[in-house]
């Protein structure tokens, strides 16, 4: 069971919390205007990977807030809780938000690079 | 459905074949002439077709298509031990009683296969159609089940609804009592479903391979995908460089992690599942039995053990363990609907790493990349279909264009919507 | 017409419970009926002062339960808020608080009939929660005045201790007050357990 | 006593003033409160007590402890019984009976022990190369094989007993209460830190309080742990837990613990439950739990009366049990020797010790030279090549060992023997530190696997961390104690070291597999498992190399005992046949639990009523007491419908649903969904959430609202009301509700935060009675005399407060149904009064209560849809003929970018249409599958199901609802339904069945 630092109610176990999964995760602002392929992208691919992941929990038994934490998903340690609307402080989880295709400032040239390549699938 | 193309039987003229002549005579002599059941083999410089992933689904696909597709020159690339994934982690449930046209195709194709496999590769994986039960518990869920029994049978697919007083007499320390949270309102049972032996099945199609002279390379690690412009060249281990014109990825688990060596993203989440086993007890239910409202699966194994699933837990992770409530949760359900289970005890649990998909259907893809291929996305659920997934795989593979079972399991469908949403059909909530 | 006041029921109501009891049991447990609540959804920066005299005083700070006079507040969450009153006097206050923030961006809304509170206390009361709730209830993380929302097995639950006996509020929604009953006083058998009215 | 033959004169922990009875096999024994059965059995003679798995060959107790592989026994009978116990685990009290298990037809005559003379056919994975011939008969053999497997057997009917859960949080946990975990409990208490300690049996102090006399500050051992254990429990913060087994180490420190609360005790007081399931969270753990004492793998090292050498000094010392009256000591190490001068204090007779080492290298040990001073006579450099005896060893045969321990020499000299006590060494219980993803290294000079890197918060001390001296354990206990308890925040100096006199040990001499030049015996590793050297070696030959693949090829440390005694010395043996060296080999995960621990015990109270809560509505009692049948929806239990004395529900429906339409119907409608949508934004926020448009609903009107997954497909549905210009009170479907609320303030927080509203639950604060037909206007003005209820002041779709009987109330002219309709929302206290009062005013309308059965059918005349039923998470509102309420034209709602996917827009999705049955009598059943072209038998190609079907008693005829393939093109079409017993025709029609042009909204 993991211990979670709710960033109002305190460590909590995992159970009192909703998974969200990827976090920065922007929506595309104006849906209408993307690709089949990059919309698919928004919905369905979401980064997965081995070891330090930045990822949304909610305090779902608790105060019912969203928030991020930056954790290892093999040895399972949180290296940072932080606000949903903040980025990482960890210089490790900052290495790892930088390194993600959907941060922000590159989403719009990522759209496009994908668009072009994802002709996957038979 | 046409009859399925299984291929050339392995072992059917060697001396390290298994039979009762073979068994009396190193009964006599010490077990001396026994001899390897694969080589441990190390890489050679080039493939035609390298597979990564030893578990029962790549190990199926390097035997299809030496034996179906006569392509020989093959390495199997695991990073620790063959059957040592999820392979070597499940709760042995095999069935093809799903709801969709697309799955009921895939997962019977894979039944069929079964039915015979131990023959085919002469070695005994413990087949046992013992029959899958899966339980209603409410009004909706009775309803749902009929949908589902309808599809199941106009597939052509073997399923039988039964009342509680059926369920009782077949499963007997079962408590129909209406009064229950959750009463056994009916069920459907498949009687051609069961279990079978999960190591076997890892180290059976290891052998057979082996015995067309597919290379099985263990704790080799791939860690890097190779390409020249959009063609992969081969891969890059802790063994060194391995060249090979087709790349298939059966990595239940670690599909993310491979894709991304590919610089390729899929729709996929690695969650842990978990299991357990009881301590071995006499006989005392023979059928499987899911049940999706309370979120447990229960059978028992030849050797006693009273074996248990519950769902993923909720989180990313590839640490092979999960949480307690998930397992606390499974055993309430446990005791509630068989409350003689209270004093048996919990012996062992464990947890596998499984690829979970948006939709609950697993991906068997070309890639964007030529020569790139990726079976994953099993989830919960693909022990059962090994020879399928395999069958189907090495198909694509070899001709690379899938096959029509294949076909609608593409990565596509994630662009197009057009998703198989078995979330249902898991027999628990994922 | 009816009359209000003898037509209302509490969902424990049904459980036919018995006052009485061991009076060694190590807890008693009892039913705070109709307890008025109020729900209050605010940014805690913005308060005017009419309201911290309504509240009698500042909002409590996070995990804590402010007293004044007639109305106890407890912290939910950033910006939310359980106010309990007297029964009955929750109307009053709603309209009070809802003219003390004057068009600021609030909702109040009246949750009284949503939940059911569950007194448990005594010196065993402790132990007994510990069989259902994992957090730390130890005084040195958990005293009089604190309050958490948490599971109690599974009912989500507001937690409040009250008073160093120790006792305890359990705010919970009336379809789960039931379950939770039964649940505690099951859990109570090995300290003995004695049914009051509050 | 000369009831227990083999019990000393003096000694032990027992209570010797009571003697109590128990049977075992049916035989009547007689022992002492603090026995275990295992001694209890030995003061009796008792050694033979069960049969080996496979091969069936007789086993005797072979440990004292939680290690023990053989002695497991059926405690009880009815429904108290249980299997598999470990009689060396089981606590002796009056009336106890135990039996064997897995023997038949007795244990002394087991007719499956022909298996020992057939056992060459039988080596490790003879499964998987045989059964196979002919194809058709493997589940013919394995019915025969699942029969000869398990062990004990389950008890056939429910516990009586209870369980309960235990939540606790402390700074440091000490897992064992040995002299290293009473030492750190004592230092880190000392810090005035939450300290709890455990200890899985009865007693503290482990291994010093049967090793014999030692001293410690001078004093007694013994007394030096009852002073330590009373000074602990005197502690307000500290928890001292005897009988407490920790099984489970979990990310973060969160640790599990088994406390058995009442299994010792005969009677089970019903106040208390029988285990209780500690969950803690540990700031810092403190592992001490100790080590085990490995067996010797040599010839026929199974025989009853074989024993590891620690735990006959165990039951000499600690029980004043006589395991053997001529016993060998068969050793590779100094430890064995404390078993023979324990044995030689008792007066027993020692035969000979047999060390494998040579003089030179042991004969410099304190031990060593003590047992020489009393003229112990011992063997050095020997080995035991063969046993004799079959259900009680009865000697041994010994031979020198050639110059590289390999094999044997020399003449053979043959030692009588009761008992044979033998060590192989020692291995740290590394358990729990494995578990918790501690790595481990190997100690080659103790040869023996020891905690290395810590993952978690953990310290190991003590034998559990390869420090087998009693002053280590204490000195590194103290120092473990005092650092766990300032890591965990903590302050405080460190208590001085007990003294403890040193006592010199040499080291062992590691020979994994004794030689032998008899030949014959089998060398069993796990003993449980019944495999044996040979198995793993023929693993290795056959290629199952992994230490994974010859576990599970040989089975080899899968039993309950999980290997305790055999994991070494299988890994070595496997090296040695890998030509590796042990490390390289690796070592196997262990997982939760430690101990087998019952599945009640994980239960805990979520069992019966507390399961899952079932929740009911305020007016539930009314339904109970009028003979409501109920439907299960989620957690909820509904009223599903009324009959009326011998009524089937056919009738009852057909009943309720013409009074709906014809006088007036009411519905307890309170399990809807309810949130309160409050700020500026409020409308602006279910724009963006509904597929419709929200901004210019009035104040006091209400809208109906479809939601969507970002998938496109319909998620939720339900009438919004809006109360005030910032505020609107929103319903979601019963089902749904937290979701709906999950999924609004999701958005609300990281979507569009910049959005000023909040959400706040009110499902339960309101209880809502449904009344619908052309009565309803007038039983409600009954009721309410400030409420105008006229098409102008309260139109479809409008909303009025007031009061109804006498209660405060908010009226919602919505319709479910297509009837004139009300839904009356009144403070959840005053349901049951609003309720009873619509029924006493709705006598002279003749009221008839409807339940969601009725419900369903009403709505289906209409073709309204419920999410759940009519969908399953792959629907479109367009698929359901819904494209009404799909706002195109607003720039963007949630979902609405997935309806422009390609496969949203295929021609021949699955569409909602209508199903009318070719024989109007017949209800097509829910969930058959519809074909176009109908074939003698399957396979068949569907179009879709029928999702919706009932009788409808206002139409006069069966009416269904289905989803097919292009539907909205079939119109007219007719198409079949093949079901098991019999094939249905329908014709497909429009999805509304009655009042298509809505006239009846007003009644």
């Amino acid at each position: 069971m993991l211990l979670i630092d709710c960033p109002w109610c305190g460590p909590r176990d995992d159970s009192e919390f909703q998974y969200g999964g990827e976090a920065h995760k922007r929506r595309p602002p104006a849906p209408d205007q993307v690709s089949d392929a990059v919309w698919a992208d928004y919905l369905f691919h979401n980064q997965n990977p081995k070891g330090l992941y930045l990822e949304r929990w909610r305090h779902s038994a608790g105060c019912r807030r969203w928030f991020n934490i930056a954790r290892d998903t093999v040895s399972h340690a949180v290296l940072e809780v932080y606000p949903a609307d903040a980025l990482p402080s960890n210089a490790a989880a900052r290495a790892v938000y930088e390194q993600n295709w959907r941060r922000e400032n590159e989403a719009a040239a990522n759209a496009a690079a994908v668009a072009e390549t994802t002709e996957i699938g038979a | 459905m046409s009859a399925i193309n299984r291929g050339v039987r392995a072992l059917k003229n060697s001396a390290k074949r298994y039979s009762l002549a073979a068994l009396a005579r190193n009964a006599f002599n010490g077990h001396n002439q026994w001899t390897e059941a694969w080589r441990n083999a190390k890489p050679r410089e080039a493939y035609d077709v390298v597979i990564i992933g030893g578990g029962g689904h790549g190990l199926a696909t390097a035997y299809y298509l030496a034996s179906v597709h006569g392509i020989r020159n093959i390495a199997v690339l695991e990073k620790g031990w063959i059957g040592g994934g999820n392979t070597g982690r499940n709760t042995t449930i095999i069935r093809s009683n799903y709801l969709w046209d697309e799955s009921a195709a895939l997962y019977e194709h894979a039944l069929k296969l079964w039915e015979g496999l131990s023959q085919d590769l002469n070695f005994n994986l413990m087949f046992s159609q013992r029959g899958v039960l899966t339980l209603a518990h409410s009004e909706h869920e009775m309803k749902e089940m009929s949908r589902r029994v309808n599809a199941i049978r106009l597939n052509g697919i073997d399923s039988e609804v039964l009342n509680p007083m059926e369920i009782k007499a077949l499963v007997p320390i079962i408590d129909i009592n209406p009064g229950l949270r959750y009463p056994v309102m009916g069920g459907f049972l498949q009687k051609r479903g069961g279990t079978a032996r999960h190591d076997a099945v890892a180290w059976g199609y290891a052998r057979a391979a082996d015995d067309f002279g597919v290379d099985i390379i263990q704790n080799c690690a791939v860690t890097a995908i190779r390409r020249e412009g959009d063609q992969v060249t081969g891969v890059e281990t802790n063994q060194g460089f391995i060249k090979a014109a087709k790349i298939g990825c059966v990595a239940s688990g670690h599909s993310g992690v491979l894709a991304a060596m590919a610089g390729l993203r899929l729709p996929i989440e690695s969650r842990p599942l978990q299991a357990l086993v009881s301590e071995p007890i006499k006989p005392v239910i023979d059928t499987v039995v899911m049940s999706n409202a309370v979120h447990m699966y229960i059978s028992q194994s030849d050797k006693g053990e009273l074996v248990l699933g519950a769902g993923t837990d909720a989180y990313n992770s590839y640490a092979q363990r999960g949480s307690l409530p998930i397992i606390e949760h499974m055993l309430e359900a446990a005791v509630e609907l068989y409350p003689i289970v209270s004093r048996v005890r919990v012996l062992r649990t464990w947890g596998g790493i499984v690829d979970t998909c948006p939709d609950a259907s697993p991906i068997i893809s070309k890639t964007s990349i030529k020569g790139l291929y990726f079976n994953c996305g099993w989830g919960t659920g693909g022990f059962k279909a090994t020879p399928g997934s395999g069958h189907v795989f090495a198909d694509l593979i070899a001709r690379d264009t899938p096959n029509a079972i294949a076909a609608p399991f593409a990565l596509s469908r994630f662009e197009s919507g057009h998703l198989i949403d078995e979330h249902g059909a898991a027999g628990v909530a994922h | 017409m009816a009359d209000v006041t003898t037509q209302a029921f509490s969902p424990l109501d049904h459980l036919n419970l018995t006052v009485g009891g061991p009076s060694d049991a190590g807890v008693s447990l009892g039913e705070r009926r109709f307890v008025g609540k109020l729900n209050l959804r605010v940014t805690p920066a913005k308060i005017p002062p009419a309201i911290n005299d309504l509240l009698g005083g500042p909002l409590p700070a996070v995990g804590q339960v402010t007293f004044g006079g007639q109305v106890m507040t407890a912290w939910l969450g950033p910006d939310e808020y359980l106010i309990l009153t007297e029964p009955g006097a929750e109307s009053a206050l709603q309209a009070a608080l809802l003219e003390g923030f004057s068009g600021q961006h609030v909702a109040v809304t009246d949750q009284t009939d949503n939940a059911t509170i569950i007194r448990l206390a005594g010196g065993d009361a402790r132990w007994v929660l510990r069989k259902g709730i994992a957090i730390d209830l130890h005084p040195r993380s958990f005293a009089a005045g604190n309050c958490a929302q948490t599971m109690f097995e599974r009912a989500q639950i507001t937690l409040i201790q009250v008073d160093d006996a120790p006792s305890y509020e359990l705010i919970v929604r009336n379809s789960f007050a039931p379950y939770l009953w039964s649940w505690l006083a099951d859990a109570s058998q090995d300290v003995g357990v004695r049914i009051v009215r509050l | 006593m000369s009831h227990q033959p083999y019990r000393l004169a003096s000694g032990g922990h027992i209570d010797r003033d009571h003697e109590i009875e128990f049977t075992f096999n049916g035989r009547l024994y007689r022992g002492h409160p603090g026995d275990t059965l295992a001694s209890a059995l030995l003061a009796n003679g008792v050694h033979f007590v069960g049969r080996g798995f496979k091969y069936h060959r007789p086993r005797g107790i072979f440990a004292a402890g939680a290690e023990e592989p053989n002695a497991l026994i059926q405690l009880g009978h009815g429904p108290r019984t249980e299997p598999n116990l470990r009689a060396t685990q089981v606590a002796l009290y009056d009336g106890l009976t135990a039996t064997s298990q897995n023997v038949w037809p007795s244990l002394r005559f087991d007719l499956a022990s022909v298996n020992q003379w057939v056992s060459r056919f039988l080596p490790a994975g003879f499964y998987y190369k045989t059964f196979m011939w002919p194809a058709s008969q493997w589940m013919r053999y394995e019915h025969v094989i699942r029969k000869a497997a398990g062990l004990g057997k389950a008890p056939t009917d429910r516990d009586p007993d209870r369980y309960e859960k235990m939540h606790d949080h402390v700074d440091v946990l000490i897992v064992g209460g040995g002299p290293a975990g009473l030492a750190a409990a004592l230092a880190a208490a000392a810090t005035g830190a939450r300290v709890m300690v455990t200890e899985a049996k009865a007693g503290f102090g482990g291994h010093i309080c049967f090793d014999g006399a030692q001293q410690i500050d001078g004093q007694p051992a013994a007394e030096w742990v009852t002073a330590a254990v009373a000074k602990l429990q005197a502690m307000p913060e500290v928890t001292v837990l005897p009988r407490t087994t920790v099984t489970g180490y979990y990310d973060h420190n969160y640790i599990t613990a088994l406390e058995r609360v009442t299994d010792h005790l005969g009677n089970t007081p019903t106040h208390l439950v029988r285990q209780r399931f500690w969950k803690i969270r540990a700031k810092q753990v403190v592992l001490a739990t100790g080590a085990i004492e490995r067996p010797l793998v040599f010839a026929d090292n199974d025989r009853p009366g074989i024993m590891l050498a620690s735990a006959v000094r165990e039951y000499v010392n600690s029980y004043g049990v006589l395991p053997g009256r001529e016993t060998v000591i068969f050793t590779n190490n100094d430890d064995a020797y404390r078993t023979a001068l324990a044995l030689d204090d008792a007066h027993a007779r020692i035969t000979a010790i047999v060390d494998l080492r040579a003089e030179a290298d042991a004969v410099a040990g304190d031990l060593v030279a003590a047992a020489r001073d009393r003229g112990i006579k011992t063997y050095f450099n020997h080995a035991i090549i063969a046993v004799s005896g079959h259900r009680r060893v009865t000697g041994c045969s010994i031979m020198e060992l050639a110059e590289d321990g390999t094999t044997v020499t020399g003449p053979v000299t043959s030692l009588v023997a009761d008992c044979i006590a033998m060590s192989g060494g020692w291995s740290p219980s590394v358990h729990l530190f494995s578990q918790s993803r501690g790595t481990l290294s190997w100690d080659d000079e103790q040869a023996c696997f020891i905690p290395d890197v810590a993952h978690e918060a953990t310290v190991s001390v003590g034998a559990s961390a390869g420090d087998f001296s009693l002053a280590g354990a204490l000195k590194n206990g103290l120092k473990g104690g005092m650092e766990a308890a300032r890591a965990s925040g903590a302050k405080g100096r460190q208590p001085a070291a007990p003294k403890v006199d040193p006592v010199t040990e040499m080291p062992l001499r590691a020979i994994w597999q004794v030689p032998t030049n008899a030949g014959k015996g089998k060398q069993f590793v796990d003993f449980q498992n019944d495999v044996t050297a040979a198995d793993i070696r023929l693993a290795a030959q056959e290629g199952y190399l992994s230490v994974e693949h010859t576990k599970r090829y040989t089975t080899t440390g899968m039993g309950t005992d999980q290997g305790r005694t055999s994991n070494v010395n299988a890994l070595a043996i496997l090296a040695n046949a890998r030509d590796a060296h042990i490390p390289d080999v690796g070592t196997t995960t262990f997982r939760p639990p430690l101990e087998p621990v019952a599945i009640g015990a994980f239960a805990g109270r979520a069992v019966g009523g507390q399961f899952e809560p079932v929740r009911s509505t305020p007016m539930d009692p009314w339904h109970h007491a009028n003979g409501a049948t109920f439907e299960h929806v989620g957690q909820w239990m509904r009223a599903w419908y009324y009959p009326r004395g011998s009524e089937t529900m056919r009738e009852a429906v057909d009943r309720e649903c013409v009074a709906a339409r014809t006088g007036v119907g009411i519905l307890d409608a309170s399990t809807l969904g309810k949130i309160d949508v409050k700020g500026p934004d409020a409308a602006e926020f279910l724009n963006r959430i509904y597929t419709n448009g929200w901004l210019k609903l009035a104040v006091g009107r209400a809208r109906y609202g479809l939601m969507l997954g970002e998938d496109g497909m319909v998620k939720d549905d339900g009438v919004t009301v809006r109360l005030a210009e910032d505020h609107f009170h929103m319903t979601t479907t019963t089902g749904g509700t937290a979701a709906v609320l999950d999924w609004l303030e999701e958005w609300s927080q990281t979507e569009w935060p910049d959005l000023q509203v909040y959400f706040t639950s009110v499902t339960e604060q309101w209880a809502v009675a449904s009344i619908c037909g052309p009565k309803a206007r007038d039983l409600l003005a009954e009721l309410s005399d400030d409420i105008d209820l006229s098409d102008a002041a309260l139109p479809f779709m409008g909303v009025s407060t007031g009061t109804v009987a006498g209660l405060p109330a908010r009226v919602f002219r919505i319709s479910f149904t297509g009837e004139l309709s009300f839904e009356i929302n009144v403070p959840s206290r005053h349901g049951l009064a609003l309720w009873t009062a619509l029924m006493a005013a709705g006598e002279k309308y003749d009221i008839t209560p409807y339940g969601t059965e009725s419900m369903h059918v009403l709505r289906a005349e209409k073709g309204f849809i419920i999410v759940g039923q009519e969908t399953d998470g792959s629907v479109t509102p367009g698929d359901l003929g819904m494209d009404w309420i799909v706002a195109s034209k607003k720039a963007d709602f949630v979902g609405k970018r997935s309806l422009a996917r390609t496969d949203s827009l295929r021609a021949d999705r699955k569409q909602l249409v209508g199903l009318l049955s070719t024989d109007p009598e017949v209800v097509l059943p829910e969930g058959a599958q519809v074909v176009a072209d109908l074939k003698p038998a399957p396979p068949m190609t569907m179009l879709g199901h029928v999702t919706s079907s009932y009788y409808s008693a206002n139409c006069g005829r069966s009416i269904a609802m289905a989803l097919i393939a292009g539907g909205r093109a079939r119109l007219g079409e007719t198409v079949h339904l093949p079901l098991s017993d019999g094939n249905l025709t329908a014709v497909v029609t429009e999805p509304q069945f009655f009042d298509p042009k809505g006239e009846r909204l007003n009644g």
